[in-house]
């Protein structure tokens, strides 16, 4: 299968009023065409800022330090604004998290559609924008598109604008779509229609998918291969399956005995001790050593790198043999 | 939306004769309008008497009735000082005044809107910060030093324009214009910039705040991630956002606009109703003191009605399902 | 079967959001017509709580289950229905008489951000609520105490000095714990208390949860939209939709074979960590709004099984031979 | 910990050492204060003291002028008095005015926007329709009606005995809606959060939630508001002294002052009116910019307009 996205060693820091703080510190993955990519992580692991900065779009004061981030041969890291931009909502769609604060409140469903179809094919006509809008909503099974085109925001649901954000981002036939915690704001019952759509839709249209969120489970039911993120670094990676089924680094495996379906009903659950450290106070060594329950000597000095752990997966444990770390 | 107007304009009712009230208190309590029919030469019991045919004698409601009655018909009483019904004379000063407040909202308007967005999308820009840094100097500034610094410079130092009046006015069915002529322009300049010094700061500052909070929202970010052009995510996407807050500002600072029209006009000595008012303090003149209350307070509150429906309109919440 | 702690009967809340009187008047047809807005968030609910026991209320966002614990613990009056605490009615009692229930019923938030006051040291958090209701203590006898609540949530003493902003939210949460352990409730009501926090520090809140009730035989009504977190620790669950409570059962009994099609909907959508594609039941349609509640059983518009009868009339919680309570039509006719 | 220790940690002081504009304005605002607090030690006349004015000396210009004398630094007015002396004790008045009316109005809104904010229903939307009237009306017409009325029922003569405490009454009334509005928004605010339901759940009553819990938490924009409004009320007494509704010419404030001078300035005295003018817009300067400062680090949601 041909390789459709590349992060490579990738930096980012803010630039704060106290000094720079790293945000993600070497974070690398691969994407070929049409698969889907779990970005699993607490919050403040830097997944959903590794997630922006694939289309540059890092809120400031962050920025890019090093690393890249090719798609198709480019490197985005460092192509200009402008053809940033041709790219961005064109081959590259995002779908946020919020679904209530992602649409603007005062222009109508159409003109948000048909903006971005104008955007990036300036000869297209008013009527053929109009046309694909259609489509691509009843792709998502919005009801009587024509007469919901007309209407604000305000209008609808927080199950229905989802979908209607990813009608969006369906409109320009993306080769990838970055969704990020796109139903952490909705009920379950919504979330799973929402997740189910977004596999049906990845597969009919070969669309690669990332999908960024701290929901194990979630990630289990939608992607082929996942990416463990803790304090701003890929601690593990693997097929899904087998991730969820063998975890090989022990923040992860924590991570899944922590869940409650892990353990007997009424039991103590097996739960991490502490918490993630802040992007101000990673320990020296491993990130993680401060809670691991397998800690060695040299987990306080040295940073492993990314290793094949026991079932194969991709770990950053000093449990396993360097030598063999993943280079890129 | 239409559920909406009529809740605004009922509003706007009870307003308006809350003011009536306050006018008809203020024209119990000061003045004696017996001394200025009959002069102090007169008995009490011819006093009386009159009292009781003008119904002075009548239960404070009654009076109040017939005060509102008179008030529906446009009677507001007669100037004591012009002896003549206060509503001509107010009808007379009001195009003076409302010309100012026009062409000093249109220099608020023109400038403040791209100041403002300039200020608010370059925000490290030398120019912004020139705005930020000019703009406190100039809401710290009363509008009548503006005016009487403008004055000795312009006028008595430089002598391009003139220190009073409104210069030539042309009559245009019963509106007195100033606007027609090059002599009325000069006239009007400086007293327009006075009555605008403050409020265009203020706006200038108060856009630039709006759509800076504007400008973080996720809806911005996402219309970046869409790939949109600057223009594109500046003027329609951020601008249209940050017109709400700045229209239900802009018809309350229309309120303190005209109340700065009473400190121009006296300045300038520009025959409009602020003059006037001032004149009417002096000379005690109570009728046509409750009769400026009552006008002003029906163009504030018709200025605020319109502000209002004029912000359902761009606003689609409101516009569509009619709640506020 | 021992007398239950906390009874609830036929409790309604219905929220005005009308405003004021101009915001009432309405237009239409020609006519100027005075509405009032009625958020219909809990409707006729029926249930009782033992000492001791983990009754959990789940339900998606806008059914009204928060509104249900915020009205036990009297922080909202009821519209009609009763509240029974050990028999004694506790709806509608002024503030005098409600002070000793105060002691007996905490409750723990979501946000472990905004239930802490940003300008009160932990100290005050803890310390102002304790003296309040045991004005008898002296300075060390609340320091005493304060010290012993913060070891019991896993805390340190010397946290009191402190104010929230430098905590992060699963200490939050501890802190929030303690100050509803301080005043010794027999009842707390938990309202999401684990789902603004991270997956590890999760287990770590519902771990200490479990530790309290044991050691100290409380009573937990435990409201939450995450299926998995109320099966593991509850005895007895609850759902609602749209402000009634559709199904009522023995935690084992409901998770093993939901009746009520609102139930095994719900049930169908929690994604599974292992199991791959999911066989999640479609609803069709959306909720609607608790301010026009459907007629008859409110959840007939979406049901598969819907039939006239779901449609005409509202069905009320019978009794199953298994023990648990469902408020539907088909189930009661054998139909589902 | 010492208050002083959690001052100096925190981040309105850490904002504050880096803030040039700050630290000027505040020094030129105290100074300004010192110099009216000692207004009777610090000036060289009493303008108050009708011997100590000679009508002889009117008009004379800054001593830097043609014809200026060293005995009066910043020339006299029409009327033969001390500039700089006359202006230190208008600056008095001003600071007085200003700061009383603020007092008041602050008391008055803080109550109403604590209270009808908690409580809501009738009393709420009560004196939020009062608000919208007196706002839609702007502050600065109440003031000027208020005083004109008042001015006309007790007379010119009287009113100049009772000129401080009555503008003190009638800035802090016209502007009371400011307070209460961005306070009751502010509780709104709060009174969502879940501490003040846990202050509930913990049995308090109503008035200790409201003060105890509620209040310290709607200070930061009390305060923002507060150094802006007593800019608003030492301009509002300025024109209210402009325009002859205000402080009488024998006890001027700097806005009376200016207006005594206005006419002279066709005569080329220009210095009866620039010189209170530049003072007033110093004063009214180095607050606006110590208050916009305070907003920046606050960053409070205020009521707008």
């Amino acid at each position: 299968m041909k390789k459709l996205l590349e992060v490579k060693d990738l930096v980012i820091k803010f630039a704060l009023r106290t000094g720079e703080v790293t945000a993600t510190n070497g974070v690398s993955f691969t994407l070929k065409k049409g698969e889907r990519l779990g970005l699993v992580g607490e919050s403040g692991a830097g997944k959903s800022v590794t997630g922006f900065s694939i289309i540059n779009l890092i809120s400031k004061p962050g920025y890019i330090a090093a690393g890249k981030v090719d798609f198709l041969g480019e490197d985005l890291a460092k192509i200009g604004d402008e053809k940033m931009r041709s790219i961005r909502g064109n081959r590259i769609s995002m779908i946020f998290q919020d679904p209530m604060m992602t649409l603007n409140p005062v222009l109508t469903i159409g003109t948000q559609m048909t903006e971005t179809l104008h955007q990036h094919n300036p000869q297209m006509g008013k009527e053929e924008a109009r046309n694909i809008a259609l489509d691509k909503l009843r792709k998502v099974y919005i009801p009587s598109p024509e007469k919901r085109l007309d209407q604000y925001p305000h209008e609808f649901s927080g199950g229905m604008r989802q979908r209607i954000i990813i009608a969006i981002a369906l409109l320009t036939d993306p080769e990838l779509i970055i969704a990020d915690e796109p139903t952490t704001a909705l009920d379950v019952t919504i979330q799973a229609e929402i997740m189910e759509l977004l596999i049906e839709l990845c597969e009919t249209e070969d669309m690669g998918l990332i999908l960024i969120t701290h929901d194990l489970a979630v990630v289990g039911q939608v992607t082929q291969n996942i990416a463990v993120m803790y304090a701003g670094s890929v601690v593990e990676k693997g097929p899904t399956a087998q991730v969820i089924a063998e975890p090989q680094h022990p923040y992860t495996q924590g991570l899944i005995a922590a869940l409650p379906q892990s353990s007997r009903h009424g039991e103590r659950l097996n739960q991490i001790p502490g918490m993630m450290p802040t992007l101000k106070d990673i320990p020296p060594g491993c990130a993680f050593n401060p809670r691991c329950n397998q800690v060695m000597d040299i987990c306080k000095t040295e940073t492993p790198g990314l290793r094949p752990g026991k079932n194969g997966n991709l770990a950053a444990c000093h449990l396993y043999p360097p030598g063999q770390e993943e280079q890129g | 939306m239409i559920a909406f107007m009529i809740r605004r304009i009922i509003q706007a009712l009870i307003v308006i004769i809350i003011i009536s009230i306050i006018g008809f208190a203020i024209k119990q309590s000061v003045g004696d309008p017996l001394r200025e029919l009959l002069g102090i030469s007169v008995s009490a019991e011819e006093r009386e008497e009159f009292r009781e045919k003008l119904g002075l004698n009548d239960p404070w409601y009654i009076q109040y009735g017939r005060f509102l009655g008179d008030a529906a018909r446009g009677d507001l009483g007669t100037s004591m000082f012009y002896k003549r019904p206060a509503t001509e004379v107010i009808l007379e000063k009001a195009p003076a005044t409302l010309e100012l407040v026009f062409v000093s909202s249109l220099i608020i308007i023109l400038l403040s809107v791209p100041l403002g967005i300039f200020s608010a999308i370059k925000p490290n820009a030398l120019f912004s910060r020139f705005l930020m840094g000019g703009s406190i100097v100039g809401v710290s500034i009363p509008v009548f030093l503006t005016a009487i610094m403008m004055v000795y410079i312009f006028s008595i130092k430089l002598g391009w324009l003139p220190s009073y009046g409104r210069g030539e006015v042309v009559m245009v069915g019963g509106w007195g214009t100033g606007l027609l002529t090059l002599d009325g322009w000069k006239h009007i300049l400086m007293p327009s910039v006075a009555l605008s010094s403050i409020m265009l700061p203020l706006f200038i500052r108060l856009i630039r705040s709006e759509m800076m909070e504007v400008l973080e929202a996720e809806y911005i970010k996402y219309a970046w991630a869409k790939g949109l052009a600057h223009k594109r995510v500046w003027f329609v996407h951020a601008f249209k956002n940050t017109l709400l807050p700045v229209i239900t500002v802009g018809g309350v600072q229309l309120g303190v606009t005209i109340a700065f029209t009473i400190l121009t006009e006296t300045v300038f000595q520009w025959q409009g109703l602020g003059f006037m008012f001032m004149e009417a303090v002096e000379r005690s003149d109570a009728p046509l003191l409750v009769a400026y209350l009552m006008f002003v307070g029906i163009v504030m509150v018709g200025v605020n009605t319109i502000v209002d429906m004029i912000y359902g309109l761009v606003n689609p919440t409101i516009r569509i399902a009619g709640v506020k | 079967m021992s007398d239950p702690l906390l009874t609830v009967k036929n409790l309604y809340k219905h929220f005005d959001i009308s405003g004021g009187f101009l915001d009432q008047i309405g237009f239409s047809g020609g006519k100027f017509t005075r509405t009032r807005t009625l958020v219909k968030a809990v409707n006729n609910i029926s249930f009782e709580l033992k000492a001791g026991e983990t009754f959990s209320v789940v339900g998606e966002s806008g059914c009204g289950k928060s509104t249900l614990g915020r009205t036990i613990m009297g922080l909202y009056p009821p519209n009609s229905g009763e509240i029974l605490y050990r028999g004694d009615r506790i709806d509608g009692l002024d503030h005098q008489r409600m002070l000793p229930y105060r002691k007996k019923m905490q409750m723990v938030f979501q946000d472990p951000y905004a239930s802490l006051n940003p300008r009160k040291t932990i100290r005050q958090a803890l310390g102002d609520p304790l003296c309040y209701h045991n004005p008898q203590l002296n300075d060390g006898e609340v320091k005493d105490r304060i010290d012993e609540v913060m070891l019991q949530v896993g805390g340190d003493p010397q946290w009191i000095s402190r104010m929230p902003h430098e905590f992060s939210g699963g200490q939050r949460q501890r802190i929030s714990i303690a100050r509803a352990l301080i005043v010794d409730p027999e009842f707390v009501v938990a309202d999401e208390p684990i789902s603004a926090l991270d997956v590890s520090i999760q287990a770590q809140i519902l771990n200490l949860m479990m530790d309290l009730q044991q050691q100290y035989n409380l009573a937990y009504l435990f409201v939450a939209h995450d299926l998995s977190v109320v099966e593991h620790l509850s005895d007895r669950v609850g759902v609602m939709y749209l402000g009634t409570m559709c199904e009522l059962s023995e935690t084992g009994i409901l998770f093993e074979r939901p009746r009520h099609p609102y139930t095994q909907a719900l049930m169908s959508a929690i994604p599974k960590l292992t199991g791959g594609a999911s066989d999640h039941m479609r609803l069709k349609g959306e909720v609607p709004t608790p301010i026009n509640l459907p007629s008859g059983c409110v959840f007939h518009g979406r049901c598969p099984h819907v039939n006239q009868r779901c449609i005409d009339e509202i069905p009320q919680l019978c009794t199953l031979n298994d023990g648990r309570q469902v408020a539907c039509h088909g189930v009661e006719e054998g139909r589902i | 910990m010492s208050t002083h220790g959690k001052f100096k940690d925190s981040f309105l002081w850490y904002s504050f050492k880096r803030d040039k504009i700050a630290i000027a304005s505040l020094l030129v605002l105290v100074v300004l204060i010192f110099i009216s607090v000692f207004a009777p030690l610090i000036a060289p006349y009493n303008p108050y003291d009708p011997e100590m004015i000679d009508i002889m000396n009117s008009e004379i210009p800054p001593v830097w002028e043609d014809g200026g004398e060293k005995a009066f630094l910043l020339g006299t007015d029409s009327q033969g008095r001390d500039m700089l002396s006359t202006m230190i004790y208008g600056m008095r008045i001003s600071i007085i005015i200003g700061l009383g009316a603020v007092a008041l109005q602050a008391v008055l809104g803080v109550l109403i926007g604590l209270f009808a904010g908690y409580h809501g229903g009738r009393l709420d939307a009560f004196f939020m329709r009062a608000a919208d009237v007196q706002l839609s009306f702007s502050y600065l017409m109440v003031a000027i009606f208020m005083s004109a009325i008042l001015q006309a029922i007790v007379g010119v003569a009287r009113f100049g005995e009772i000129a401080v405490p009555f503008l003190i009454l009638v800035i802090g009334f016209s502007q009371w809606p400011q307070y209460a509005r961005t306070v009751r928004g502010s509780v709104l605010a709060e009174r969502k959060k879940e501490y003040v339901e846990a202050a509930r759940v913990a049995g308090f009553t109503s008035a200790r939630i409201i003060l105890k819990q509620i209040f310290p938490n709607t200070l930061s924009p009390i305060l923002v508001l507060s150094t802006i409004q007593v800019a608003n009320a030492v301009m509002s007494e300025a024109a209210l002294s402009f325009l002859g509704l205000g402080m009488p010419i024998d006890r001027p404030s700097l806005g009376s002052l200016i207006n005594s001078g206005f006419e002279y300035i066709f005569s080329g005295a220009w210095w009866i009116t620039a010189l209170p003018g530049l003072l007033l817009v110093i004063l009214v300067l180095s607050i606006n910019m110590l208050g916009d400062f305070l907003r920046d680090v606050f960053n409070p949601k205020l009521y707008k307009g």
